[in-house]
């Protein structure tokens, strides 16, 4: 695999994260607890729509097939898309949508900090640029994981029964192909297992303090499903949405 | 002073143009006209949130969406000054959010249209931002201080959204025969509410005589809506776009653009009520204050336990 | 107005009725409190994609122009859609479905029934083989709306705000316009003054017997939606969800 | 007659091939491993429901909604049948279903994996529906009456939806690039599950010899699995389709096709729950349960004010 392959590839994993989270959370506008937090879940989403932007843009620059991030993101068919399962479970309640943020934001900040050391140029500016917005998204996340996890009993097991939903979706997270090894190689990208020790780390301490559990989730199937393309039942319905007014104006311009 | 004699001075002052503060002593009706329109005010953001926010997950690219999200954002920005401006009035959040939810504040009732087509997020920035401009450029000449002054900094966002709303509308207007469809179909739809919204003619306008007389309005709607459709007219034409009110004419020697006849029974049905998504509006402002309220209670408990814990490390 | 024209213009605004209402009900598909729910929403759904099928495919037929009832069904855009707003509304709960199909099916009986007269002979043969199934849902949705409404006292109160909810849209399911008269006055179809004033009777008999009342909405707008192809906010999504695969590939075969 | 005598008795008119009635004598463990059996068949059609519910609103042919739609509802039947089926052992529908949702009855672990392509219906229907056809036709010759009877009408439905299954992944497979694409993609995720879904070989089934020795079922796991290899095999290729076994090749001599190793452990583990759609399916099912509690109260109380006014007007 050429090195230029591998980078197409880790920029539109990147990107289709950064992509459907920020499409995910774009659907709680105007419907959250308080005004606070609906301009906190906007901001975030505002945030990754713009890193979306800028990774599919660079994808598509370097696919050079005179595409442009728009016809990565409205024009790709579910199986191309490379985004982890995580960022497309449902919103669920508040402490779900946090949970889940919380959970990609360690990892999303880690890798940030990681690319900030990176031979690429591109990624290089791109993290110094992001890992401000992610620095707040996880301080955000991780403040509210330990309100709600400390909060009333209500709270506490609303917030188990999310991270015990969502924890299967992690190991993912770290799943490594021929694209890192090639971009790990270059000096372009970390170790996966090495942003995992510190993630589990860190993950633990707020889960810790939040007085949660971690669940024993050994027996998970491991997914593999990024690699191959595969999806949960959800992403058909967030794509139909998402895409279906430039899908059905193939030529329209917006 | 005998009551008199402050309601004396307190016009006054008014008259000579200065600002009230917050600390200082205005009469009853003053503070409860304010406080209604404030509390109206920040509703109709809170609410307007919603039509736009129906279309995020659906922007036809990641641009627009971006923009859009960031619109949204700004409106919950406004609602939440303007819910502070209310509070210096002796007023708190959630007694006005309590208001809106019971049905008893009102919102602007325009929020009660559906947002049916992507050119709608080009109509909302285009003629409600656009009216909503020009009432508030109005509203910030007002002699209440803290809202004035919030009306100052909501008007500079405001004509930025009302730009991006008219470049969504012209665009489409230019586009494929399926756009200009779509931009057509979007202004018929939201012309008339737009000529609504700015209120009742001034003769039917039960508020206007003492709002005026206090200069928390300090003109009419008549001549704010005017003002609006002469702004308005020109720019529909230069996209392309027909005004769908078949007695609209320029008066040469007004020189303002003169409109038929405005449909206010619609209107008064929209505002009891019977309007088309008052029903869906409510219910999702409810169902925000219910789902939400293990997440106020929790962080409620923990801000309590950690207050606790730091008093016993104190004592 | 040709007779021609505006019979395909009532042909449309039937054959979306069924098509949305059907599409609707299979979303509950294996959601439903029992079994035999689940079988017999199942089996209206499939009742109404059915008469959508023969009704579009007729449609098109008078069209002329080579197109299919898919074509029609997956290929229209939102403003060309002429369903009443009644069939759009969301499922709710099992309540809210059943308040919105005895409405409907005490229209489309009495519909049908009148169709049975018609000159016309698709129309006539038509009513003449969905009537049957239009008989059983309307026997149905009447069973259950003196069940829940007569039920407890939490049933009630949900019966009752289902009825508050939709009684708005029920005034357009007899607003007429051009292409009525043209069709009346050839005997085609009925003067929908005669339906509601049957309509009426008929549904104020159950909802008495369900000890439930109608509400006073002289307020509502009076929509003439349906004439100007104006939809509710739910009608976008149903549309993106039910079209997405096929306007995503517009030139495969299924 | 002692225990051992009846038990001689039964086990002798099973050996004879008669069939076993619901009010005659049969031994506990026999009627425990029905109950069983039949419920988690019940359970697997209910469950079965929602991968392929979940593609009802997306058909992309009103023809394909409506088939789709009908063998749903056949499904929900056969759920009915079985139900009724086990109750003849002297069990009720409410106590298998709260062993459904409380987890302590299985279903089709199958119906674990999510549908995430069109091309799944196809799938489910020739490969899922396909597996299920060649056991129940051999469940359909086992000595209990009820389920014996029941497999019989089920199966021939089941041969119905087997080949339109097989009807849409076929043209899929002769259709666009896109479109084979799509079929070759769900054929390779379907796969696997569908080897592992006639259960463990012989050796490892636990429940194997007593339900042979009943004849309640009368053929092993592995011989059942090696007759469905042997339909589908020529099928996928009639079809133009690979499939993604890399070990797969058909032996001459003994005229089967011999397939790679299972993946048993992925097959226990979506057993144990830790499948990809597990807590999907469990939720809808809880959900459906809960949110249907009122209606099934109002039913019952509605129910209950009839009958005592019939009561009344009787006396």
């Amino acid at each position: 695999m050429t090195e230029e392959k591998a980078l197409y590839n880790y920029l539109i994993r990147l990107g289709d994260n950064a992509l459907i989270l920020g499409q995910r959370l774009g659907e709680w506008c105007g419907h959250a607890h308080q005004l606070e937090s609906d301009i906190a879940l906007t901001n975030v989403a505002l945030d990754q729509i713009g890193q979306a932007r800028l990774l599919l843009s660079e994808a598509a620059n370097l696919q050079g097939e005179g595409k442009s991030e728009d016809h990565l993101a409205f024009h790709r068919d579910e199986q191309d898309f490379r985004n982890n399962l995580l960022v497309e479970m449902e919103n669920g309640d508040f402490g779900q949508t946090i949970t889940r943020q919380f959970l990609f934001d360690v990892y999303q900040y880690h890798l940030l900090k990681a690319f900030c050391k990176s031979e690429n140029d591109f990624l290089k500016a791109f993290a110094e640029k992001s890992i401000k917005e992610v620095t707040y998204h996880r301080s955000l996340s991780r403040d509210w994981m330990v309100r709600l996890g400390d909060g009333t009993e209500n709270s506490h097991q609303k917030m188990q029964d999310a991270i015990n939903l969502l924890w299967q979706y992690t190991g993912e997270l770290f799943e490594m192909d021929e694209s890192d090894e090639v971009l790990m190689e270059a000096g372009i990208v970390p170790d996966l297992s090495e942003i995992k020790s510190i993630w589990d780390k860190e993950v633990k301490t707020v889960i810790d303090e939040a007085t949660l559990a971690i669940p024993d989730t050994r027996g998970f199937m491991a997914t593999g499903a990024r690699k191959k393309g595969e999806h949960t039942e959800y992403m058909g319905y967030i794509l139909s949405e998402m895409q279906y007014l430039p899908r059905s104006m193939p030529d329209a311009k917006w | 002073m005998t009551i008199e004699e402050r309601e004396r001075e307190f016009q006054e002052k008014i008259d000579s143009g200065q600002k009230i503060e917050p600390k200082e002593w205005m009469p009853d009706e003053y503070r409860r006209q304010l406080i209604r329109m404030i509390g109206q005010h920040a509703h109709s953001e809170i609410v307007g949130m919603l039509p736009e926010g129906n279309w995020i997950t659906r922007a036809p690219s990641l641009r627009r969406k971006a923009v859009l999200l960031a619109k949204v954002q700004d409106e919950a920005g406004h609602g939440l000054y303007l819910y502070s401006a209310a509070e210096t009035l002796g007023i708190d959040r959630q007694t006005m959010i309590n208001q809106l939810i019971t049905g008893k504040a009102k919102y602007s009732s325009i929020f009660n249209y559906p947002t049916t087509s992507w050119a709608d997020m080009g109509a909302i920035g285009w003629l409600v931002d656009g009216a909503a401009i020009v009432n508030q450029t109005m509203l910030a000449r007002g002699s209440y201080g803290p809202y004035s002054r919030a009306m100052v900094r909501i008007c500079k966002e405001e004509s930025f959204h009302n730009r991006q709303g008219y470049e969504i509308i012209y665009q489409l207007a230019n586009g494929s025969e399926a756009q200009k469809k779509m931009a057509q179909d979007s202004l018929n739809r939201w012309w008339g509410p737009s000529m609504q919204m700015l209120g009742p003619s001034d003769a039917d306008s039960t508020n206007s005589a003492v709002t005026m007389n206090w200069k928390i309005k300090v003109e009419s709607n008549d001549t704010v809506r005017q003002r609006f459709i002469d702004r308005t007219v020109p720019q529909a034409h230069a996209a392309g776009l027909t005004i769908p009110d078949p007695d609209l004419k320029y008066n040469e020697e007004t020189e303002h653009w003169e409109i038929g006849e405005i449909d206010w029974d619609e209107f008064y049905k929209v505002i009891k009520g019977y309007g088309p998504c008052n029903a869906k509006r409510m219910k999702a402002r409810n169902e925000a204050e219910e789902q939400g309220k293990w997440v106020r209670e929790a962080a409620a408990a923990y801000a309590n336990k950690k207050s606790k814990k730091q008093e016993k490390q104190v004592a």
